[in-house]
């Protein structure tokens, strides 16, 4: 739906354009690309390395959200396997209650007005985007609703291992999806992670209470 | 090993679904509507619309002068159906240029400001009294009220914005790995409570355009497509956007090009 | 409704400053007029000791028209219309609030028993229209519920 | 210096919807500026409407009313061109009126 609406938009834009003197899409990027370098400030230059893309997102960014193609989505699954890295404890579940505080809290990182929103730790950010307890009302839905995740799954091995590693690098099992690379980035800790898992599985957890 | 296959399919299908199906989602809708309409209803952003006439015809700056004579697209001084052209490329910068770089540009060349000091000013603090520029944005904005979007990419430079703004909707980068499409690219999405815009559609696109300059409710003051935009690559852990840069004028061409046909209601009010 | 909001666009004609001194009572008055023991009281029952409205009946005949949720506790929209005989005063008072007492309205003359305002609210809390009517008060309560807005 | 106000007054059968933005900050005096220092307790106390020259509103407010405030209340018996003024005083003395006409409903 998303693509087909793209390709009409495209479409009309060339229309109106003319085709012969349209851009091509190298000369796009390159001229975008010389626009980032000039349009950001930062406090320090290490942080406007930010703004550089890694090899994932720049597949990740197709225009109109076009689908990746085998290839693509093969080397993004790749990449986001190798770069997983559990905590050295071994502990894929910690607190639950050191993860239900980061679950809901986005702060964290951001620059404005010329400094570095400095804390301990950052936040999870899962609030933004994903109802977690019932009854909870403050909760985004861009991502799916995590209400109920370890009643639904229980608390295997196996469970923690994959709901760790969608945390770590979700692009491992879905390719360019919206979900951040949390641990992958740098935003999360492994240690985070692994509380941000006990939230998600524990049954002493709000998120597992009953509705 | 049941378990983890069970565990994989439902969280590769909610992937690919639409999120909220299966699992109960609190619709907290219509209990917030009602207020968004009775704030909606008495703007205090209007409030803004005749200090900017003010600013606009005051004699002001090094130069003692005022903008009356700052040319929107349209000629010295005319500024209705300026703000449903533009941004669009002028001839005297050799740049595209949205109504801020413009207003920007007149207040260094017209009225003698110095360029730092106004861009550094530009976007007030939240409980201000708002900057020159936030009120001047929304006077012109509003001196096209009822008119309808209409940016042409006629030039090559235009072209090229545009081309770079589409481009750069869609750029993933950041700790966040986000891009616009992210939080604008589906259909009654929510950040928390707040309602998400849905930008690849022309009807939420179109909501966009319109309604810029807007009264944003938290900050008590009138915010403008560039604070917009800033407040963005904040949320996204970015580096700060910097005020009239390409990147900001790119991404409007991008949006008000695709919300071309919107009818202008400004001020807006915001959440 | 939708004819009326429509009309509100138009601004109503021509909008003059007046100078403020002919039609102003001095400041003291207003110092002296103004409740301070209701303003400054911290909870409900001394508000209502302030205005002399201990125990208000329960009326249907006030609506509170607010949203249930708020998504700023800073701008908080309240409207009370109240169709008791004999409407004199409404009160806004938001119950959880450090100093609960919001407003007082004094509805005079020609005046309806219809106000709207917005209001700060620190916290998720019963909301109370107080309504003073031929000499005796009557409440309505809403709850309405604050949320920390923003992605912060 | 306070800035003027925006009144609206429409009619509705007999009864002017009247609807007042103003601008003030109505500081809680609890509230931090970029310094870090209190900024002091500052807000309108009393709005004074007429119809008219009579008065048909008198009321007082404290600090919990919101920033830029909102006020909205129906006068009954007006005619279109009947004048609405708006008073507001603040606890710093300062103070505002302005004027608006009644229009007819549109």
């Amino acid at each position: 739906m998303r693509l087909a609406c793209w390709t009409i938009l495209a479409a009309a834009a060339l229309t109106v354009a003319g085709c012969s003197s349209y851009p091509d899409q190298a000369a796009t990027r390159a001229s975008a690309e010389s626009m980032v370098s000039k349009s950001f400030t930062a406090p320090t230059p290490d942080l406007l390395k930010r703004l550089e893309q890694d090899r994932s997102q720049r597949i990740c960014s197709k225009i109109g959200g076009a689908r990746l193609t085998q290839e693509e989505a093969a080397e993004v699954v790749k990449l986001a396997r190798a770069s997983i890295q559990y905590p050295p404890s071994g502990k894929l579940a910690g607190d639950w209650k050191a993860g239900e505080k980061l679950a809901h809290d986005g702060a964290g990182d951001r620059i404005q007005f010329g400094r570095l929103e400095k804390r301990k730790e950052n936040g999870g950010l899962c609030q933004n985007c994903h109802a977690l307890a019932p009854g909870e009302i403050n909760v985004g839905n861009i991502g799916p609703a995590l209400t109920g995740y370890g009643a639904q799954r229980g608390t295997s091995d196996a469970v923690a291992k994959l709901t760790y590693e969608r945390i770590y690098n979700g692009w491992a099992y879905a390719p360019c999806s919206n979900m951040p690379r949390l641990g992958a980035t740098g935003h999360l800790t492994p240690e985070q992670i692994a509380h941000l898992v006990a939230y998600l599985l524990d049954p002493a957890s709000p998120i597992n209470r009953k509705p | 090993m049941a378990v983890v296959r069970r565990g994989f399919a439902a969280l590769a299908l909610a992937c690919l679904v639409t999120p909220g199906t299966g699992l109960a989602q609190v619709k907290p809708d219509a209990g917030i509507t009602i207020g968004r309409q009775m704030l909606a209803d008495d703007n205090p952003g209007e409030l803004w619309i005749e200090q900017g006439k003010t600013l606009f015809h005051q004699k002001r700056g090094p130069k003692s002068a005022s903008l009356e004579q700052c040319d929107f697209g349209l000629g010295a001084g005319k500024l209705e159906g300026a703000s449903v052209r533009l941004p669009r490329y002028f001839s005297d910068t050799d740049r595209v240029q949205d109504l801020e770089s413009r207003l920007v540009t007149c207040m260094v060349e017209l009225q003698g400001f110095k360029r730092d000091d106004i861009v550094a000013r530009a976007i007030s603090p939240a409980g201000s009294n708002g900057s020159d520029i936030e009120a001047l944005a929304l006077y012109i904005t509003s001196r096209s009220n009822g008119m309808k979007m209409s940016v042409s990419l006629d030039h090559p430079k235009e072209q090229e914005m545009y081309m770079a703004g589409e481009y750069l909707f869609f750029r993933r980068s950041g700790q966040t790995d986000f891009s616009c499409l992210q939080c604008h690219g589906d259909a009654d999405k929510r950040i928390r409570l707040q309602d998400l815009v849905h930008m690849t559609s022309k009807k939420g696109v179109q909501e966009v355009v319109a309604t810029w300059p807007a009264y944003r409710g938290a900050h008590f003051v009138v915010r403008t497509m560039q604070w917009r935009l800033y407040d963005c690559f904040w949320q996204m852990r970015l580096p700060e956007l910097a005020y009239a840069s390409d990147v900001s004028i790119a991404l409007t061409t991008y949006l008000h090009y695709q919300g071309n046909g919107a009818v202008i209601k400004v001020p807006g009010f915001k959440r | 409704m939708n004819n009326m909001r429509r009309a509100f666009l138009q601004w109503a004609g021509g909008i003059a400053a007046l100078a403020a001194a002919g039609l102003l009572r001095p400041a003291q008055a207003w110092a002296a007029s103004w409740n301070k023991a209701g303003f400054e009281s911290k909870v409900v029952n001394d508000v209502l000791k302030s205005l002399g409205a201990a125990n208000p009946a329960e009326s249907k005949e006030i609506t509170i028209t607010a949203p249930d949720i708020a998504e700023n506790g800073a701008v908080v929209p309240v409207a009370v219309a109240s169709r008791l005989a004999n409407t004199q005063q409404i009160s806004i008072v938001a119950e959880k609030n450090p100093f609960p007492l919001a407003a007082t309205f004094e509805v005079a003359g020609g005046g309806e028993g219809y106000v709207s305002t917005r209001i700060k609210m620190g916290q998720t809390s019963d909301v109370w229209a107080l309504v003073k009517a031929d000499g005796k008060y009557y409440v309505a309560r809403k709850e309405i519920k604050i949320t920390v807005g923003g992605c912060g | 210096m306070a800035e003027p106000m925006k009144i609206r007054a429409i009619l509705q059968g007999d009864v002017a919807d009247v609807r007042v933005l103003m601008l003030h900050p109505m500081e809680t005096g609890q509230r931090r500026d970029a310094k870090g220092e209190l900024v002091p307790l500052h807000f309108i106390q009393s709005v004074v409407v007429t119809h008219n020259g009579k008065t048909v509103l008198d009321a007082q407010w404290s600090q919990a009313v919101s920033r830029n405030p909102f006020l909205g209340l129906r006068v009954k018996g007006a005619k279109a061109g009947d004048r609405i003024s708006v008073t507001w005083v603040d606890n710093q003395s300062d103070k505002r009126t302005d004027e608006a006409v009644v229009a007819p409903a549109s």
